[in-house]
């Protein structure tokens, strides 16, 4: 295997925390760190994807004439990225402020305490 | 001029104005709400006409560069002409319903707002080209019925909802990973030029793998069985006409047409290994515990969204066996499904809206009192426990007699069980919410407001009648092409890019 | 460069275990700062300046948001599970992670090596500067090649918003 | 949430502004430099969300905030939905219609057509709508329960 191929496992390890924080914790703030956990290691994926060796960032300061010549990395994960960003931050925010709604109803985080709900 | 974009501008454009226009007039979220999704269920049937061609827009004009597409584009071809029918309707449907419904809860403006969006998050993943672009309707969808769940602000809406939330938000990550490889390992994003990059590496084990990510993400928001866990928590918090969206629409858009159209169009069935076992067996799953589980429930709509699991596994479990008839049996119980189950949610808002009650135990007599809905659900429980000669009768027949001719006589014997198992639970609902004795409770309800009966009875009706669909005239026009896209499979690619 | 990038990611896991083991919600939230700043770092590793900035600020205003949910409830977390359950979770997702990280190792030779990816449909986005005028690619794509894309990005934040506004409505039901 | 103290307070007072502007540069430079709309947005936002956090959430008319950083945002989105129909009308939707009416030098605030447009719409889009999750969240009080 590729030295450099490393970089994908570790983000899939970090991936996989976050889905453990997920199933696991019983905690509704934890539970969203969970998420927002998961959220960081795909975006560390489209990164990593997008990067090339010999490349600079996607900006010409020069100018259109200037810009064949140059090497960007692939300016198309960055621009999903920056998709996926704003919609873990919209779905963060609803999450959090249904746990501080639940938390109003039932005064606790904890998920075993809320169960209402009949499975 | 093309105009398919249409179909998103214009709910939200509706959705965006609604804010300002709510501070004005109070009845204007009612009124736009429902103009929107009229005109949108008149254009869905005006584009009937192009069912069986494939149209495409390119979004901002970007034509193709060296053959391949740059920006995104959109696609609609029979499967999509369908998917937008149904979406449309029903959708129309809730949004008359919910004029009275919604009375008995507070900001009218934000429920239409978000109920549009949720129509325009629907309509641009049944729209979308582009794989990405299918992620990011997906998540307006799925982030408008998280909020729309919990609208009543009770602690067991808000905890189903949050449910909800958690595993939508995982099953998107996976989406969202599954999308990461997918553009590494093919270096685009349009669903038809991945087909031609996937069709020259088949059976390599990072297809496999993307496959997997989509899968076990897909599973998860169509609620199929080991992926079930929220439904029965979401769907019957919400409100009714909501639920009728959910089970109806959202999980069949959601979860069925995306991966109809990822596993048969841009992977290829046969591309991955397997995939139509998996089917077969979650079908079976699903349709069997389902079934089992929703014949125990005291809670009415937790019944009706026990039974959705269930009926859903028939249509993966068609989608299987994967023959020609059988993809026909899977799209047209889809249909029907969408019909009856969003009626029996509507039913079921009726009976709450009325006596304020959904535990079948306490509920009893309304025959006496509400005959326009005990009529329809009568008309609707018949027609999904698929009783000749209603529509559901004709889908499952569809449906098992693929399940024969493949070979299946097993499942197929399975399937006719379950079918008398749905029958069996749609009895004990019709016995202990409509007929039977008149609790003392509810001497002085009424039947509910016209709008509401209007369109119960619409959906009544055609629950009765959509037999039709599979006259042989009748189903050129419609379930034709969108069965022909199935089948294409990865032929798809050829006809969106060749066009 | 490949070193550091490995060690910020590596920091970056050390900060999730941390965020999500501690007991005290409020230092949980902090450790998920780290993993967020590590982000930004690495996206400026990585050329995608773009994203550094937006990353910081969002990554900024989102601690802010639960660290004011957190100070406004409670800052304990006290479910823990214990006994056979708790063995049966841990086994199920050390199954569950082993597989899935065994699946990947053997994908990762067929995807195309880190710091040489495939274009294919960027190709023309490259050279954006021509076909847009705008001097930042990024900006080229998400605003005229995939602008729809956009404008759903930017509808999930409106939907996100009225969803908020919905939920935190005093009264839900008239009665 | 209460205030904090004089010295917070005075160094929000310069800050403030200072990064308003700089949210404000960075919408209109979006096409040209790194940042955008979403960043510029997220900005404005913050130095709003200072403020409150500096001088604490107890003296703001949440109401009146709300309502107006909801409208705001409606119609910040609007525009964005506006300029696309636009490219709509002329043939296809999200057309870069502005480059052929008014092509700038490309390197000039005003070039690339409709982005710097769009950059603007997103900014107030993204400015009000953080601020109204914000304001939403922070002055939220609890019922009689606490």
């Amino acid at each position: 295997m590729i030295e450099s191929q490393w970089v994908f496992v570790l983000a899939i390890l970090l991936f996989l925390i976050g889905l453990y924080g997920v199933l696991v914790k019983r905690n509704l703030i934890k539970i969203v760190i969970g998420l927002m956990i998961m959220e960081y290691a795909i975006n560390l994926v489209f990164a990593l994807i997008g990067y090339r060796s010999e490349g600079t960032s996607p900006i010409s300061f020069n100018g259109a004439e200037q810009n064949a010549a140059a090497i960007f990395v692939d300016p198309l994960p960055q621009a999903l990225v920056l998709t996926a960003i704003v919609i873990g931050l919209g779905t963060t925010a609803l999450l959090v402020s249904f746990a501080v709604r639940i938390f109003e109803k039932y005064d606790t985080f904890d998920v075993r305490k809320i169960r209402k709900l009949r499975g | 001029m093309n105009l398919l974009p249409l179909f998103v501008i214009m709910p939200l454009g509706s959705a965006f104005l609604l804010p300002v226009l709510n501070r004005l007039w109070k009845g204007f979220p009612s009124w736009i709400g429902n103009i929107a999704t009229a005109f949108l269920t008149g254009l869905s049937f005006w584009v009937i006409q192009y069912a069986a061609e494939t149209k495409t827009f390119a979004v901002g004009g970007w034509s193709l560069a060296n053959n391949i597409p740059i920006g995104i584009i959109m696609v609609m071809d029979g499967l999509t002409v369908l998917m937008l029918l149904v979406v449309n309707f029903i959708g129309f449907m809730a949004t008359l319903f919910s004029v009275n419904y919604m009375e008995h809860y507070t900001d009218k403006g934000k429920y239409f707002t978000l109920f549009l969006l949720m129509i325009a998050g629907l309509n641009g993943v049944v729209l979308a080209g582009d794989l990405f672009n299918l992620f990011v309707f997906l998540e307006i969808t799925a982030i408008a019925s998280y909020s729309l769940v919990a609208f009543g602000v009770g602690a067991e809406e808000l905890e189903a909802s949050f449910k909800y939330q958690v595993l939508g938000g995982t099953a998107s990550a996976f989406i969202l990973l599954g999308i990461a490889f997918f553009y590494h390992a093919t270096g685009t994003l349009n669903l038809a030029d991945a087909t031609n990059v996937i069709a020259g590496k088949s059976g390599s084990p990072e297809i496999l793998f993307i496959g997997t990510l989509f899968l076990v993400g897909f599973a998860l928001k169509a609620a199929l069985m080991p992926f079930h866990a929220w439904l029965p928590d979401a769907h019957p918090s919400a409100p009714a006409p909501i639920s009728a969206m959910l089970s109806g629409v959202v999980i069949k858009v959601l979860g069925v047409y995306t991966l109809i159209r990822l596993f048969f169009n841009v992977f290829g069935v046969d591309t991955i290994v397997s995939f139509k076992e998996i089917l077969l067996f979650l079908g079976i799953l699903s349709m069997v515990v389902g079934g089992f589980l929703a014949l125990g429930q005291k809670d009415f709509k937790r019944l009706l969204a026990y039974s959705s699991i269930s009926q859903i596994g028939y249509v993966i479990f068609a989608l299987g066996i994967g023959s020609s008839l059988a993809i026909l049996g899977a799209l047209f119980y889809l249909i029907s499904h969408a019909v009856f189950k969003s009626l029996l949610f509507l039913n079921s808002g009726a009976v709450v809206y009325a006596t304020d009650s959904r535990d079948l135990n306490k509920l009893g007599g309304l025959y006496q009192k509400m005959p326009v809905t005990t009529t329809t659900a009568m008309v609707g429980s018949l027609s999904i426990s698929g009783l000749p000669p209603m529509g559901g009768f004709w889908g499952k027949l569809v449906i098992i007699l693929a399940a024969i001719e493949a070979g299946h006589h097993i499942l197929a014997g399975i399937a006719v069980l379950i079918s008398i198992v749905t029958l069996a639970y749609y009895l004990k609902v019709l016995r202990m919410v409509y007929f039977g004795v008149l609790k003392k409770a509810f001497q002085n309800i009424r039947e509910v407001p016209f709008l509401m009966c209007f369109s119960m009875i619409v959906l009544a009706i055609l629950s009765i009648g959509l037999g039709i669909l599979l006259l042989p005239q009748v189903r050129d026009i419609l379930l034709g092409p969108a069965v022909q896209v199935v089948e294409n499979g990865i032929d798809y690619a050829k006809v969106v890019l060749g066009g | 460069m490949l070193t550091s990038l490995i060690l910020l990611i590596v920091l970056m896991i050390f900060g999730a275990i941390i965020a999500l083991e501690s007991k005290d919600l409020l230092s949980g939230i902090i450790s998920l700062g780290i993993v967020g700043f590590a982000l930004t770092i690495i996206f400026l590793l990585l050329h995608a300046p773009d994203l550094a900035i937006v990353q910081i600020i969002i990554e900024t205003l989102t601690l802010v948001i639960l660290i004011a949910a957190v100070l406004k409830t409670t800052r304990k977390d006290t479910s823990e599970e214990f006994g056979l359950q708790k063995v049966l979770l841990w086994g199920a997702c050390i199954c569950f992670a082993g597989v899935f990280m065994w699946k990947f190792l053997t994908i990762l030779n067929h995807l195309p090596p880190f710091g040489s990816p495939e274009l294919r449909m960027s190709l023309a986005y490259l050279n954006g500067t021509a076909q847009t005028g705008a001097m930042n690619l990024v900006a080229a794509v998400i605003l005229d090649f995939r602008a729809y894309d956009t404008l759903g990005e930017a509808t999930v934040l409106f939907t996100s918003v009225a969803g908020i506004i919905a939920v935190l409505r005093k009264v839900g039901r008239k009665t | 949430m209460r205030g904090m103290t004089l010295i917070v307070k005075c160094i929000t007072q310069l800050m403030a502004p200072s990064i308003l502007v700089l949210g404000i540069y960075v919408v209109f430079h979006g096409h040209l430099t790194p940042g955008g709309g979403f960043a510029g947005g997220v900005l404005m936002a913050g130095s709003f969300v200072l403020l409150i956090l500096a001088y604490g959430s107890d003296k703001v008319k949440s109401d009146s905030f709300k309502n107006r950083a909801s409208l705001l945002e409606s119609l910040g989105i609007f525009l964005f939905l506006f300029i696309a129909i636009m490219g709509f009308l002329q043939g296809s939707f999200f057309k870069n219609v502005f480059n052929e009416w008014l092509p700038g030098e490309s390197g000039e605030l005003w070039s690339a057509g409709i982005i710097p447009l769009c950059n603007i719409a997103i900014g107030v889009e993204v400015a009000a709508a953080l601020f109204a999750i914000f304001i939403t969240l922070a002055v939220l009080k609890f019922g009689e329960k606490l």
